[in-house]
């Protein structure tokens, strides 16, 4: 289903430059908030001393890597903390009156009322054995209305946030939503109330870009049309640039730095913002540039380094920052810009980050042996049958053509179901083709003796996206990684603890890791398995359903930047799959666009990035965070 | 929704008769047949052969158990070999008795069990939730025969305050009836309430952090309404299924009550019957009781349905 | 008085029946409902045979043509009399005049030829009908006499005259179903709830002037001991029939209840004589020697039981006090018996009759004996759905534990009905020429005294070849409340109230 | 390697939390040592460990076998039978004892049989989908069936004993540890390290036993536990419904059959027993509820 439904006004780029809600009266300010967490172990730290201001009409973005404590910020905001976690200091006023400190009664009044709050996970987020009608009539009648009202406000709400057919759908549960759909009830429900100040916690992160677009519209929306303050909760720096006024950078539960978007996207001056954006690939970026990752990953709650809590991974630390804790100052005479460092006014040294030398931009070359050779596929899966029925076959793959030379990678994107995960499957051989070829190395699955599938094994593997689930949990790493080797006597015995070693270094593993269980790992390190785990059978071509996407973003470029190593060192070919169209842009030469089981476009990236031609690659380019073809296809701001 | 019903309800239908034809041969196969207990011991084997063509006994297996199936589907129970009553009789003089316990203990256990349950998962004080803790604990360890034998000493024995067994009709007697309900009912609703209770509670403390208890929050709904209109009803599965299991299984652990209690409920004739070989009664006693555990699965799977939108309309997983 | 309409309304059925029983049966003097608490349910489809189920009926809904005393001599009772031919070929019986069914319907000659003949029908699956067939013809020689001729003379005859209900030839087809139980006896059965209540009524037209005494009989159907117990106890019933031993044993110490037991009754231990070592006679002495007599009455009967060797009661004439000693407890015999035979310590299967709890006890206590005398023990635990099988078919294991009731009525009854006993085939598979000679002698027996000597012959030679080794005779004891006179057994060990009183 | 210069430095160190704030000095099987040191799992494991110590040796220290007869029937408690005789003079301690073991045997047979049967056949939806499910319904159906109806049923097709108690408790139990099994599989199945082991082309035997059936092995654990504290309660069912050991074999369940006729005179015949049964139960069900805790609550 199309998200993009909404006929009504769009904001203006001018609405954009925050100046004009430096005037509007605050609708919230936050002072010296801080929040400790009690785990099992001690208490915690979680939030410290952070202050910031929302306006009548301003959006306000939090960014901030997972765990620095955006999302409690918020719940200390709106009093709903977890349990483990107190408010130990700090004020919420919210029109004058301290949210942090009234009665229980008066909050849960203005909760819903005066102020909406939006969740992530659509799913989760809405009480699965109620319609959305009698969902969205609860928080009414909760505040005052008549049902009669509420009943009809219902539909008007379903109808604002742009959900079809309002009177039907007002009767159905969250079951039969989309996931998009899901998200605009939550906003219904949200602003019911035409509430002064709106909370969104990574309200597209669950979300396909397309439909992400959409959102972050609607949201825009209703500030102008509700001139209220919004909060944005996200992780994605595009996303900030394109909608918010001004921006906070959460990192470790301090703020590292904030100001006005602008300002601060403009020239950062907290090495981690600075970091950060270079780290996150960006789609008006040179091509095939190698990413600046940030080394290292966010520290963890019970673990915050002394001092300024980033200096670990900065480039800048000095002494200073291992024992002091930067206060937040303004940099700035004329304008609000916060920063938290003691190196602020340092340059960053270029060294550090830039791209080292061998990362060349391939052009085309001529002539290297096709690893992958796709032609007609069809994959399609039958529902569940029944005595008496046959189950309805589901057609996700109609007709693909796909050939990917050795050495080169393919970036696959496309919406959320249209079937790339399903292709990714049937080319390593879990799902079978129901028509057409899929020849890898020559070799096709259909009727491969047990030898020839073994030589397929060792020509295709497999990354996959959830670090988390795609490694047993109950075998070390060691074991993991060594596992092919022993079953398909890859290397004699004797020489397999090398060979293990070896590939953790290859991916950049310490050794030290190798007898750990999954669970004592990062994301990223788990990632890393997983890659050295499919080299282990020595393959040409690596199939990665979106391997990055679960991952932070400064890990994520970290991890980018590994595949690109492993394909400049062992000249692997790559099919890439990504709902983030900027990473494939920086790491594929090939882009195939898909739109519900056909390959819509494809070429070399620098020709489709420059010039899209058919109409979905440029909704697709346009609804992606801080592209720069927003404008001319009808992105967010046009 | 109807098609769900429609398929669940052939489903039980396959199963019953699958089951069917178990029990059938069972009995077909076990040693010992109605027509030489029947004789009694110092028949002659041409007696026993007499009787047993009397019965019918001589036609091959599968002639009888599709005569057995023909009768039953046409609402005919047969007639008890060894009684030589109309099986529906037997059954109907003593269901009333079975019943009455089985109902009253279905009742104890799922009124105890959800308030227990509800207390449990609600309540701050420490002690109250230890306490109900440990009595599931223990009464985990008291099935029917070690209770009822508990009971008994106590109640009948010790202080002779109950009788120890025996039934009487709720209609013709009720005092009498109730009074030697009491002891066998508890006995039989012990085990199962407390089960049900931390099943509940497990329940509703999960579902407390679940994330639309948030988004009720951000209503600003109260902790009561929370609770009651958002916790509640989406933590009632499972313990409906336990409900649904355990009193599908009580018309079977009335056996055992029945026993201990002295009562002649079709737990005894169960027993008798298959003890004399009574084929007819004893296949129709024990698809009885198969019946009642699978028909109360269906209804539980189905007031979940109902509840439950997402497999009343089919949610795509 | 009221004939039997099949009250089987639910429990509710025996409880309101009381007030209507009561109300009807109280048209004679005091009309004061015998509550009565039994173990088996009724069984009206073997009406004929004689087994426990039929104790509380044959005498109540029912008349026998004679009764017969312990001593083996005849009493009259439908039957006014009975004459014997002089070459003993033809038995005349001359029956009571005046007497009607329960129905309304006169008692004729009719109703008696029916009735044996039924008996007499294989189906019928009565024991005595081998006694029965060797009449070769029975007739109605006038509207209340009773032909009966054979080819042999045969007076043991009467024997089983004495076992058999006469029933109303009109309303048989219904009695199977418990529908309608028309007899001519002093009560009449009003209704049935299998497995809970029979309720009988009193028979205000009974042919013995003004019997019976009490207004009628209220059966309670107890299976479980503790529940007898109980209401007993919680006086729910005036009478506990067939009371479990150690529960009558408590009682007797209880001064409202007056304790009465009927005639003993054959329990023995089996031996399969076709089974090595079965088949050496010694074994089966050593057997014989290591049954702890005593223990067995006192802790498994409760003292409700005779120790005894003998398979008769010890009332039967040609039976002496040294037959009824002649094996005594005595493991060390046991021991040097089992060692001559060269079987110490060889393994013995043991079948307890599932037919009665009290077997199992008393098997444990013949293991314990026989273990101590160096056999071997294994326990088969044979099901009461599968025991009567093994039986008819001669299949039990070396060693069994089972009764014979039979035995009540006398040797000839016992020995050509009684599976384990009778001669052609036994389940002891004891053929032996002596074994069938014997048995022919007291089966032919044409006086007293012949039989008596028979009897004492055949003891003898059963006593030396032990493979029928009784333990002892045990007795059903009977629990009333005081206040309850004239209840008596007959030798079929059925209950006759006939002579009842109950004051409350 | 040239890569390996901008490579993060590496993950937590030993007791350092990880990501999931879990210690790493924890292993796998650390948390059930630590399950049994609870409060409650302790208990319920000294219970249980008492009684079977017990049951076990205190039968040397006795002047009584469990099947030796005397005159003297159905005494109270006194100096020589401190629990008394039963109605043919056996020493009722000596026969509760012996009673005890058979239990413990008969649960040591059964749900061993059980768990491991079950678990394998719950596992068969890995070999083929088709004859998982077949065995899914089935268990479904036994499940359906109340336990004494099954034992009952048992008891028609073959001669109550030991034998016939056994497997009327792997009849009961076995499908539970079916469907659990079966239900853990298809939780495990769409998880992406089974996929992965198939791309990497580990054979399906393999990844059944090798990577799922260690996933699943806790809650087997668990169930184990719970499981015996239900096989005694059958074995006490079927045998007071006379279904289950036969004399003169003594259990829990016979004895307290036998006793509970004689609650008046000598109630400790079935009072001990009783009182056995609820220990061994209850002591079950605490170490199955502490592993329970510690092992299956993420
Ligand atoms: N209920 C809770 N119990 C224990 N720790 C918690 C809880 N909620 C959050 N934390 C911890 O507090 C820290 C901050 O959490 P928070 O959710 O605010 O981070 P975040 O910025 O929202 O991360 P994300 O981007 O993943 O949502 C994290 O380390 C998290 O592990
Ligand atoms: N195992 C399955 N059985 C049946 N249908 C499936 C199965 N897996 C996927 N589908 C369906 O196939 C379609 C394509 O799924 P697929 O996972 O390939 O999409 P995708 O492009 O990977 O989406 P996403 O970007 O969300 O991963 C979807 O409609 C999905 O519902
Ligand atoms: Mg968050
Ligand atoms: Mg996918």
């Amino acid at each position: 289903m199309t998200e993009n439904d909404m006929a009504t006004s769009q904001p203006t780029t001018a609405s954009r430059s925050g100046d004009r809600h430096r005037g509007g009266e605050a609708v919230l300010e936050v002072a010296n908030l801080s929040v400790d967490l009690s785990l099992g172990s001690g208490r915690y730290p979680v939030i410290e001393e952070v202050s910031f201001t929302v306006r009548r009409g301003e959006i306000l973005g939090v960014v901030g890597e997972s765990g620095s404590g955006k999302s409690l910020t918020a719940l200390s905001v709106m009093r709903m903390l977890p349990r483990a976690a107190n408010v130990v200091s700090g004020t919420a006023s919210y029109q004058g009156r301290d949210l942090l400190t009234m009665s229980d009664k008066d909050i849960t009044a203005l909760r819903g009322d005066r102020i909406g709050m939006i969740f992530q996970d659509p799913m989760a987020y809405l009480n699965p054995l109620m319609t959305v009608g009698q969902q969205i009539r609860e928080v009414l009648e909760l505040h005052g209305s008549s049902k009669k009202d509420a009943q009809r406000r219902s539909i008007e709400l379903l109808e604002l946030v742009g959900v079809r057919h309002p009177h039907k759908r007002v009767n159905d549960y969250p079951h039969q939503f989309s996931g998009g759909m899901r998200q605009r009830v939550i906003i219904a429900i949200a602003v019911a109330n035409n509430p002064s100040l709106l909370i969104a916690d990574e309200p597209t992160t669950a979300l396909d870009t397309t439909v992400q677009a959409g959102i972050l519209r609607l949201l825009a929306q209703l500030r102008d049309h509700l001139g209220a303050g919004l909060i944005l909760i996200t992780h994605d720096i595009g996303v900030v640039e394109q909608i918010c006024d001004s921006v906070m950078v959460m990192y470790a539960g301090r703020v590292a730095e904030y100001g006005s978007v602008s300002e601060v996207l403009r020239e950062p001056r907290h090495p981690y913002t600075r970091a950060l954006m270079r780290a996150t690939p960006r789609l008006d970026a040179p091509i095939h540039r190698r990413l600046p990752a940030i080394p290292g990953r966010p520290p963890d709650v019970t673990s915050k380094p002394s001092g300024c809590a980033f200096h670990p991974r900065c480039p800048l630390v000095m002494d200073q920052c291992k024992t002091e804790i930067p206060p937040l100052a303004n940099r700035n005479a004329d304008t609000r810009h916060l920063v938290a460092c003691w190196a602020s006014d340092k340059p960053l040294p270029q060294t550090v980050f830039s791209a080292p030398a061998q990362a060349k931009s391939r052009g085309h070359v001529d002539g290297p042996p096709v690893v992958l050779d796709i032609a007609q596929a069809h994959i399609s899966y039958q529902g569940r049958s029944r005595l008496w029925k046959q189950g309805e076959i589901n057609r996700v793959v109609r007709g693909v053509d796909l050939q990917i030379p050795a050495g080169r990678a393919l970036g696959l994107v496309g919406e959320s179901g249209c079937g790339k995960s399903t292709l990714a499957r049937a080319i390593v051989g879990l799902v079978p083709v129901e028509s057409g070829q899929i020849t890898i190395g020559g070799k096709q699955w259909v009727g491969a003796s047990k030898t020839e599938r073994l030589a397929l094994r060792r020509t295709v593997q497999m990354v996959f996206q959830d670090p988390y689930q795609s490694l047993n949990p109950r075998q070390t790493i060691g074991d993991i990684v060594a596992e092919p080797l022993i079953v398909h006597d890859i290397v004699e015995r004797r020489l397999r603890g090398r060979r293990v070693s070896e590939l953790a270094d290859l991916v950049g593993l310490s050794r030290s890791l190798l007898d750990r269980f999954p669970y004592q790992l990062s994301g990223g390190q788990r990632q890393r398995v997983g890659i050295a785990r499919a080299l282990a059978m020595e393959p040409q071509l690596i199939v990665a359903d979106e391997p990055v996407s679960a991952l932070d973003v400064s890990v994520q470029a970290q991890i980018i930047n590994l595949l690109a190593d492993l394909r400049d060192e062992l000249g692997l070919a790559y099919l890439m799959i990504a709902h983030d169209l900027s990473i494939v842009r920086n790491l594929c030469e090939d882009v195939a666009v898909m739109q519900d089981g056909r390959i819509v476009e494809r070429g070399s990236s620098d020709d489709i990035f420059r010039s899209p031609t058919h109409p979905y690659t440029r909704t697709l380019l346009a609804a992606s965070p801080g592209s720069p073809w927003a404008e001319q296809f009808g992105g967010v701001a046009s | 929704m109807s098609q769900y019903v429609v398929r669940r309800l052939l489903g039980a239908v396959v199963v019953l008769f699958v089951v069917s034809i178990v029990i059938f041969s069972l009995l077909h196969l076990a040693p010992g047949d109605p027509a030489s207990v029947l004789a009694g011991p110092d028949a002659t084997q041409s007696q026993v052969a007499a009787i047993r063509h009397g019965l019918g006994l001589d036609r091959p297996a599968v002639t009888q158990y599709f005569a057995w199936l023909g009768h039953l589907l046409t609402g005919d129970l047969g007639t008890s070999y060894t009684l030589q009553r109309p099986i529906s009789e037997l059954i109907g003089q003593r269901f009333g008795s079975t019943l009455q316990l089985t109902a009253a203990a279905a009742i104890l256990m799922v009124v105890f069990g959800l308030i227990m349950g509800v207390i449990l998962a609600t309540t701050r004080l420490r002690v109250i939730r230890q306490i109900i803790d440990w009595l599931a604990t223990v009464s985990l360890a008291l099935p029917p025969f070690v209770s009822g034998v508990i009971l008994i000493f106590l109640f009948a024995v010790l202080w002779k305050l109950l009788p120890s067994g025996g039934d009487a009709s709720l209609v013709g007697d009720p005092a009498a009836a109730l009074r030697k309900l009491i002891l066998p009912s508890i006995a039989m609703a012990l085990p199962g309430a407390p089960v049900i209770a931390r099943l509940l509670a497990g329940e509703i403390r999960r579902s407390l952090d679940n994330e639309f208890v948030l988004t009720a929050q951000s209503k600003g709904a109260g902790r009561k309404r929370i609770v009651w209109r958002h916790v509640v009803p989406n933590s009632l599965g499972p313990a409906l299924i336990e409900v649904g299991i355990r009193i599908g299984h009580l018309l079977g652990g009335a056996v055992v009550a029945e026993a201990i209690f002295a009562r002649p409920g079709l737990g005894s004739l169960l027993i008798q019957s298959v003890e004399t070989r009574d084929y007819l009664l004893a296949q129709v006693l024990l698809m009885l009781a198969i019946t009642a555990a699978i028909v109360m699965q269906l209804v539980t799977e189905l007031v979940i349905a109902a509840i439950d939108p997402r497999i009343r309309l089919g949610a795509k997983a | 008085g009221s004939s039997g309409n099949s009250g089987g309304s639910g429990p509710t059925g025996g409880a309101s029946s009381v007030a209507t029983a009561s109300a009807t049966g109280g048209g004679g003097n005091n009309g004061a409902i015998l509550r009565a608490g039994i173990p088996n349910d009724f069984l009206p489809s073997a009406l004929l045979r004689f087994n426990p189920a039929q104790r509380p009926l044959h005498r109540t809904v029912y008349d026998y043509l004679l009764d017969r005393e312990q001593d083996g001599s005849y009493k009259a009772s439908l039957a006014k009399s009975w004459e014997w031919s002089a070459d003993k070929k033809t038995l005349v019986l001359t029956l009571q005049d005046g007497v009607t069914f329960h129905s309304g319907r006169k008692f004729g000659a009719d109703d008696v030829v029916f009735t044996l003949k039924t008996a007499a029908a294989p189906k019928s699956g009565v024991q005595v009908a081998t006694i029965l067939k060797k009449a070769t013809d029975v007739k109605a020689s006038g509207a209340n006499q009773v032909t009966v001729t054979f080819d042999q003379p045969f007076p043991a005859y009467l024997d089983a005259l004495a076992m058999i209900p006469i029933v109303d030839s009109t309303t048989y087809a219904d009695l199977a179903s418990g529908k309608q139980l028309i007899g001519t006896g002093p009560f009449t059965w009003k209704s049935w709830t299998p497995g809970s209540k029979v309720m009988m009524g009193r028979n205000d037209s009974y042919w013995q002037e003004g019997k019976p005494y009490i207004g009628g009989i209220e059966f309670s159907i107890l299976k479980q001991s503790q529940a007898m117990l109980a209401a007993l106890q919680s006086g729910g019933i005036d009478l506990a029939v067939d009371m479990l031993a150690r529960d009558a044993a408590t009682m007797q110490k209880d001064s409202r209840f007056a304790v009465t037991t009927t005639p003993g009754v054959d329990v023995y231990v089996g031996c399969s004589t076709q089974l090595k070592p079965m088949d050496d006679p010694r074994v089966r002495q050593a057997v014989a020697y290591a049954i702890d007599r005593k223990r067995i009455a006192s802790q498994v009967y409760s003292g409700f039981a005779e120790p005894s060797c003998v398979v008769w009661p010890s009332e039967t004439p040609g039976v002496t006090q040294q037959m009824v000693n002649h094996y005594t407890y005595d493991i060390d015999k046991a021991k040097s018996l089992l060692t001559q035979a060269g079987v110490a310590g060889t393994e013995i299967e043991l079948a307890p009759s599932p037919q009665d709890p009290g077997f199992a006890a008393a098997a444990d206590i013949v293991q314990f004996g026989l273990e101590q005398a160096g056999l071997k023990i294994k326990r088969v635990s044979i099901t009461a759905a599968d025991w009567p099988k093994r039986n008819q078919s001669y299949d039990l294991p070396q060693l069994w534990i089972s009764w014979i009731a039979l035995t009540v009525s006398g040797p000839v009854a016992t020995l050509m009905a009684a599976n384990p006993l009778t001669a052609k085939a036994n389940t002891s598979h004891m053929t032996a020429q002596g074994y069938t000679d014997k048995v022919a002698a007291e089966l032919g027996a044409q006086s007293a005294d012949e039989s008596k000597s028979a009897i004492a012959d055949l003891t003898n030679y059963m006593l030396d070849q032990a493979f029928h080794n009784t333990m002892v005779q045990a007795q059903a004891p009977r629990v009333g409340v005081k206040g309850l006179t004239g209840l008596a057994t007959d030798a079929t060990l059925s209950l006759v109230a006939t002579d009842a009183k109950l004051s409350k | 390697m040239s890569t390996t210069a901008t490579l993060p430095p590496v993950g937590p160190a030993q007791g350092e939390p990880s990501p999931d704030g879990r210690l790493l000095t924890r292993g796998l099987w650390g948390r059930y040592v630590q399950a049994l040191r609870s409060a409650r799992g302790a208990a319920g494991l000294g219970i249980v460990l008492v009684v079977v110590l017990i049951a076990v040796f205190a039968p040397t220290l006795l002047s009584y076998g469990a099947y030796e007869q005397g005159p003297d029937a159905l005494t109270g408690p006194s100096a020589h039978h401190l629990l008394g005789t039963d109605e043919v003079g056996r020493d009722l301690l000596a026969r509760l004892l012996a009673g005890t073991r058979v239990d413990l045997i008969i649960t040591l047979i059964a749900v061993p049989t059980a768990a491991v049967a079950g678990t394998l056949l719950g596992l068969l939806g890995m070999l083929s989908r088709f004859v998982g499910a077949l065995f899914q319904r089935i268990f479904d159906v036994l499940l359906g069936v109340p336990a004494v109806i099954l034992g009952v049923a048992v008891a028609i097709a073959m001669a109550p004993g030991m034998k016939s108690v056994i497997i009327a408790i792997v009849l009961v139990t076995l499908p539970m540890f079916g469907r659990q099994a079966g239900t853990a599989l298809a939780g495990q199945l769409p998880l992406d390290y089974v996929a992965a082991a198939e791309v990497l082309g580990f054979p399906r035997r393999r990844i059944m036993l090798r990577h799922v059936l260690p996933n699943i092995v806790d809650a087997i654990f668990v169930r184990i536990a719970f499981t015996m504290a239900q096989a005694i309660t059958i074995e006490g069912g079927l045998s007071v419904i006379g279904l289950g050991i036969q004399s003169p074999q003594p259990s829990l369940g016979s004895m307290i059959k036998g006793g509970s006729a004689y609650l008046l005179t000598t109630p400790s015949y079935a009072l001990a027993p009783v009182g056995v049964v609820i220990l061994l139960v209850v002591g079950y069900t605490m170490v199955s509820d502490a592993l329970n805790q510690a092992v299956l609550r993420k």
